[in-house]
């Protein structure tokens, strides 16, 4: 079993899937000879042909909306965007249309299609390499939408949302690319190398969507994270000593309601951790569900510890991600807490 | 601002002024149409398939027309199709409007919420659906009925889509007319304009990837080609030599905005398609002989793997945008008895006539036919229930189909509301 | 004083910003010459002139991104988009373009803009004709999101809006258009003739964004709702005879915690109201914010009243709105708790 | 299916087949210009502003040009400007490479985290500068810095900006070279492709709706011509009439991308212009006498009432995409030396040799001067900080600007970081 950095896993997940499945096709900006401008693509069209992988035109309503006739036709595309920040143009095509094919033609015509891109912050990306958008998908009935935190997850979890017979929304943490980062940015850079996580099966499994997954057992607190943040909260976890359970959520919808509720009920704490904006994020909703039913279990108020409600600044990346100082103290505070 | 260059262009003394095109004609005013130039029947020539775009720049500035004014076919467009073939093609047209009046009627009465009419176009949909093979798809409008009726769609089928009644197709979920059918090469219908065109793309770029031999045909109204997802299409096209032909049906309005306010500056819809390489031609849409005949080198072009061809229809909305509309607030009341290109039926009548193979009395004896199918099919798919009366979807339609499989959170849902 | 329909408050609140400032300008699908399909700008043209009011093609993305430009230049415009479910388009200029010009520019351009949008169902619009997105504006930092609930709001909130220096997301619930609607489908439809927040004045006035209004005082639970359905809530409280604190919340950003928090430390039960979807749905974030701020008080946990996590139906249309049934079955499990 | 029209068009036997256009040389091979079809200088003619867009559809598929092979202005289109314009022009240009080269280094050396230069399309933006008036508004891309240098904006305030140091005007929000200066016409960039095309047509609706003189320009790179908002620029420009220059910078690459992606079969950038109505020109983007001179008839047109213009340049992406792009990856190494348009900076200095206005000496001495200008602008910039060390922006300004009022909740997030 090979260790495999997270674009390599990503690649490995398409080149698995179109090895399997000729109906699999591949595009998008910069994806076809070059590979993408993270690479994640590079080799496919070498291997597969310009049929099977090629550059689009830069037109994230092109991309997305080619991809819903074909997949409506019968392929099963695997579109890039090449940053979420850059997703917008393609919104209507998801939500007016690939979300609500199925339902709105009785399941006369489907829309089996996965659309990746990059999310999140720490490389300096400012207001429009920086962006989380999960939020804006998890709002729309009809989509899934995943968020790997490790290269296990990603080409498992793709290779899945590649198989699923509905449209999925798969958001890669860009810092995670090329290793695991715990947001202590003043500290040396590691690589996936050192991480049992990169350990990937070079052929093909799945980790099924809807599953979350517990990456740290603890009795005081219960942290509910995906992404880049579930290394944060295990680094602050680590950095506080404070004995908190980390879960892993991976798939944001359809949510694991069930292990969110049995690890809160244990725990009677909560602390939702996002690197999006606080207002309408995701950790609303987390943070709704876990007070509806983990009420009468619950020794504090859920606490949300997310990036602030402005657009992501450039220099001022530091101030504005959601790292394990901001965690820590919120760790100090919710165990304070009555 | 030392580095502007002074003295070249000096600043313009004239005030801008803001311009806002304007319909030829307004309620109370007389109806006018003379700025449609109309080329004579016949008087446009008919390349070969294989044209160099650049070769037929003109076609997108001219009319393709085949019916004269005495309904006689003429010129190098008169296409290869039999009487038998025009009197189908008629009884079609005429079933799509005798359907278009029951159910219209059915709206008023209250059956069903909402109904949108094709009156004046029924030759685009019913002609252009003749000019395909089975497997071909299209990626219609509102407004394509035509392409359902004229591949023999069930009648009955259609209206319990319109009463959203217990055999409605799509289960109630959908508004009227919004009907969907794989298997007669209609897709999904889309509230919203213009997605469905670049999805049609898409399709036909799958079929050439998987080297099958079916192409797509694209739909849209010449209000909505402003839309950014038109130019997607057209980008996607042109790069890709897509196997599709987009049309475009220019209606000359769209809800209450004249055609002008989207077409701007260009003179036609047709020469949207001349930026990107894309053979474009224009035709007379209510000339069923003239719509096939380019459909029918349209689809050839696609087939033969010559890549994408944009048509311009341009034909005239008769009706009101839809039940929710009245036409009388914004254009003169009587503007289509103006309409220059005539009635898509009657020309179609005509020439039949005017051919020897039909007549008055022939006609009579279609429309009560007709008249008489169309009223079974709406016994029947009434028998099965209407918007607020009788069989409905169930309730728990409303939670099917929104993924393959229902996730918990729907389950939880469906739970609450106890179906 | 003239009672007024909520559209011919809407008219008026365009009429006196138009007559008072040249620099309002109004223009959408339709909104010139016939006066928008809901005839909200009906007469503005040929009063105002057709370089301050007039027809716009059928392109949300134009339409908002050339009043972005106008917006930068000086002008103030107020723009319709036909149906809310149509906005999706223009979301990439509203999200990446109008909601942060300012912060961007760091204050060299502004974007003093007004978007106007019918929402919500109850009109059996089907799924492209019955949208309620106001969560995908929430989330998004730099814009403002109102929802009247009747006319004498909406004309204020509207000349608000319009005097606002920065973006304003605009949403009217069409179900409120002709007359209030509580829900009741199935009885005789009402007018605003006979409501008295159908007074408006004829001239110039406003009303505050960010501030929320107590419809109804009570003291067993407090529920949170904006546009129709606050009238629906009244339904509820009325059917079910408990004493339910209801409250507009007009603006949703920003929001008005201030007076929620009141009420629902008062009461100590709180339910949330909407048509949307549940999943991401504002009232996440209003559930997340009420058990944050009054967990100590609360009795039961925040229950959400909404939309199901589907498209709109057409035919199932009462099935899916929440009306006021599923509400007050809600109220009474909600005082039965605990 | 029983009314699809068969006989009439068989059943295509041949399987259709997919098409990706390719540029003519990846890494490795010899680089390939022949498809760029270049004429003349001097022989494209130079219509009036006021001419009938029907009338120019050839100036989309030409190239304007005035600089020929031995330096001399030639033809219609020599712009009225003096030796001092064209030192002045030069100065520009060598001081936009000056800085680039600069700037590329200080983010090598970590006081940045990016930058993008312009090499090799110098021309088109400090040529395009010296047409425009005080009070007219750019809404250029990433690549248009030639208009804020042309300008005499002051270099040291651009550095703050790239630094995100204390000065930096954008308050380190932006990543750097996403410049904004009202006062200087120049729109605040966004990071998001093609949104300010539409933009640039709205202001310039604005302008002509409030009466006033002053025009918009919009800028855009071939590779973003894809997107949609280039339509509704379209649209609406044509449909209105806006004042507006709308410019597309084809510089061949977008990214690792070649044009011909982006441009299907259309032949030029310029073409899609013609499905408007709207004039399209080309001009050699590295001839700073042909900007010019295209630049100042666009703008006049504008300036006139006489409505948009679409421009394209032709020139040559020189360097990497920016400092996170590698080009040897995705084309040949020295395919740049092989442009067959030339450098626009050696293209000036020989004209100006060549007349007389100019010599070596006098070239050598400028560089000098212009690089003691921008090191010492570099220096003091640099005395404010850079992105990791030194003066820097406050967290607090992370809050301010969202609105124009900090909100409640904004205020109680910025309580939290304690600020
Ligand atoms: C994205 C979007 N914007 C607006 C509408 C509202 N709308 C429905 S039909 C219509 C007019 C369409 O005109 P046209 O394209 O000419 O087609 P026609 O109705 O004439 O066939 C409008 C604006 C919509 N359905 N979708
Ligand atoms: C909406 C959007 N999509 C994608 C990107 C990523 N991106 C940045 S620059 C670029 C290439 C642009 O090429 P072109 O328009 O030719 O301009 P050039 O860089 O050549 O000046 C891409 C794809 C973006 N910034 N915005
Ligand atoms: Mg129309
Ligand atoms: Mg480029």
């Amino acid at each position: 079993m090979a260790r495999m950095t997270m674009i390599e896993a990503i690649r490995s997940a398409m080149d698995v899937s179109m090895g399997r499945d000729d109906d699999v096709v591949v595009f998008g900006e910069d994806v076809g000879f070059f590979g993408g401008v993270f690479r994640c693509t590079h080799g496919l069209q070498q291997k597969y042909g310009v049929s099977r992988c090629f550059d689009a035109p830069i037109s994230e309503a092109g991309i997305v909306g080619t991809a819903i006739g074909m997949a409506s036709y019968g392929l099963k595309p695997c579109v890039e965007i090449q940053f979420a920040d850059y997703m917008y143009p393609a919104y209507d095509q998801i939500v007016s249309e690939a979300a609500r094919l199925r339902y709105r033609s009785a399941g006369d015509f489907t829309c089996p299609m996965v659309i990746r891109m990059p999310t999140g912050g720490g490389i300096f990306g400012g207001q429009t390499h920086s962006q989380s958008p999960e939020a804006l998908f998890t709002h729309v009935s009809g989509l899934k939408t995943i968020v790997p935190s490790n290269p296990y997850d990603a080409k498992g979890l793709l290779i899945a949302a590649i198989e699923d017979p509905d449209p999925v929304i798969f958001l890669e943490p860009k810092r995670l690319y090329n290793g695991p980062f715990d947001g202590h940015h003043d500290r040396p850079v590691t690589a996936w190398s050192k991480h049992e996580l990169a350990e990937v099966p070079e052929g093909h499994y799945t980790v099924p969507l809807g599953k979350a997954v517990t990456r740290r057992e603890g009795s005081a607190v219960t942290i509910l994270a995906y992404g880049t943040m579930v290394h944060v909260a295990l680094a602050a976890a680590e950095d506080t000593g404070i004995d908190a359970e980390v879960i892993d959520l991976r798939t944001l919808v359809p949510l694991d309601l069930e292990a969110i509720v049995a690890s809160v009920q244990k725990t009677g704490r909560c602390i939702v951790l996002h690197e999006a904006t606080l207002t309408s994020g995701f950790g609303g909703e987390l943070a709704a569900l876990v007070q509806e039913h983990c009420f009468y279990h619950l020794e504090a108020p859920v606490m949300r510890v997310t990036g602030w409600d402005t657009p992501y600044p450039h220099a001022q990346e530091w101030d504005y991600f959601p790292g394990p100082a901001r965690l820590g103290q919120a760790l100090r505070d919710i165990m304070e807490a009555r | 601002m030392s580095s502007d260059k002074s003295g070249q262009a000096p600043a313009a003394t004239q005030p801008l002024q803001f311009h806002v095109p304007k319909p030829a004609s307004r309620p109370g005013e007389k109806p006018d149409f003379s700025h449609v130039v109309i080329p004579k029947a016949g008087s446009v020539a008919r390349p070969p398939v294989d044209v160099d775009p650049k070769d037929i720049r003109d076609l997108a500035y001219s009319i393709i027309r085949v019916l004269d004014r005495e309904g006689e076919a003429v010129g190098p467009w008169v296409p290869d199709l039999s009487q038998e073939d025009l009197i189908r093609g008629l009884r079609h047209m005429m079933t799509l409007r005798t359907f278009d009046g029951r159910m219209q009627m059915a709206q008023r009465q209250g059956k069903t919420s909402f109904y949108m009419q094709h009156t004046g176009e029924e030759a685009v949909s019913c002609a252009f659906r003749i000019a395909l093979q089975p497997g071909d798809m299209n990626f219609p409008t509102y407004r394509q009925a035509g392409l359902l009726i004229a591949n023999d769609y069930p009648l009955v089928d259609m209206m319990n889509q319109i009463y959203s009644n217990e055999r409605d197709p799509m289960k109630g979920r959908q508004l009227p007319v919004m009907y969907s059918s794989k298997e007669h090469g209609f897709f999904s219908i889309s509230g919203n304009l213009a997605t469905q065109y670049v999805q049609a793309v898409g399709w036909a770029m799958a079929s050439a990837i998987k080297n099958d031999t079916r192409i797509a045909a694209a739909w849209i109204g010449d209000g909505s080609t402003a839309e950014s997802d038109f130019h997607a299409a057209l980008v996607f096209a042109s790069t890709y030599k897509a196997p599709v032909v987009l049309n475009v049906v220019n209606n000359q309005w769209a809800i209450s905005t004249f055609q002008g306010i989207a077409r701007g500056g260009s003179g036609t819809f047709a020469a949207r398609g001349l930026g990107f390489g894309i053979p474009a031609l224009r035709v007379d849409g209510n000339d069923y002989l003239a719509v096939y005949a380019v459909a029918q080198w349209a689809v050839e072009r696609a087939r033969r793997n010559l890549g994408p061809t944009l048509v311009e229809y341009v034909t005239y909305r008769a009706g009101a945008h839809s039940t929710s509309d009245d036409p009388s607030a914004y254009r003169p009341k009587h503007e289509s008895d103006d309409w220059p290109l005539g009635d898509p039926l009657i020309r179609l009548k005509q020439h039949l006539i005017a051919v020897g193979a039909w007549s008055e009395e022939r006609h009579k004896q279609a429309e009560a036919e007709i008249l008489a199918t169309v009223i079974a099919a709406q016994k029947e798919a009434e028998s099965f229930g209407t918007l607020h009366s009788g069989g409905k979807p169930s309730a728990r339609d409303i939670f099917e189909d929104v993924y393959a499989e229902l996730p918990p959170h729907l389950r939880r849902q469906r739970q609450q509301i106890g179906v």
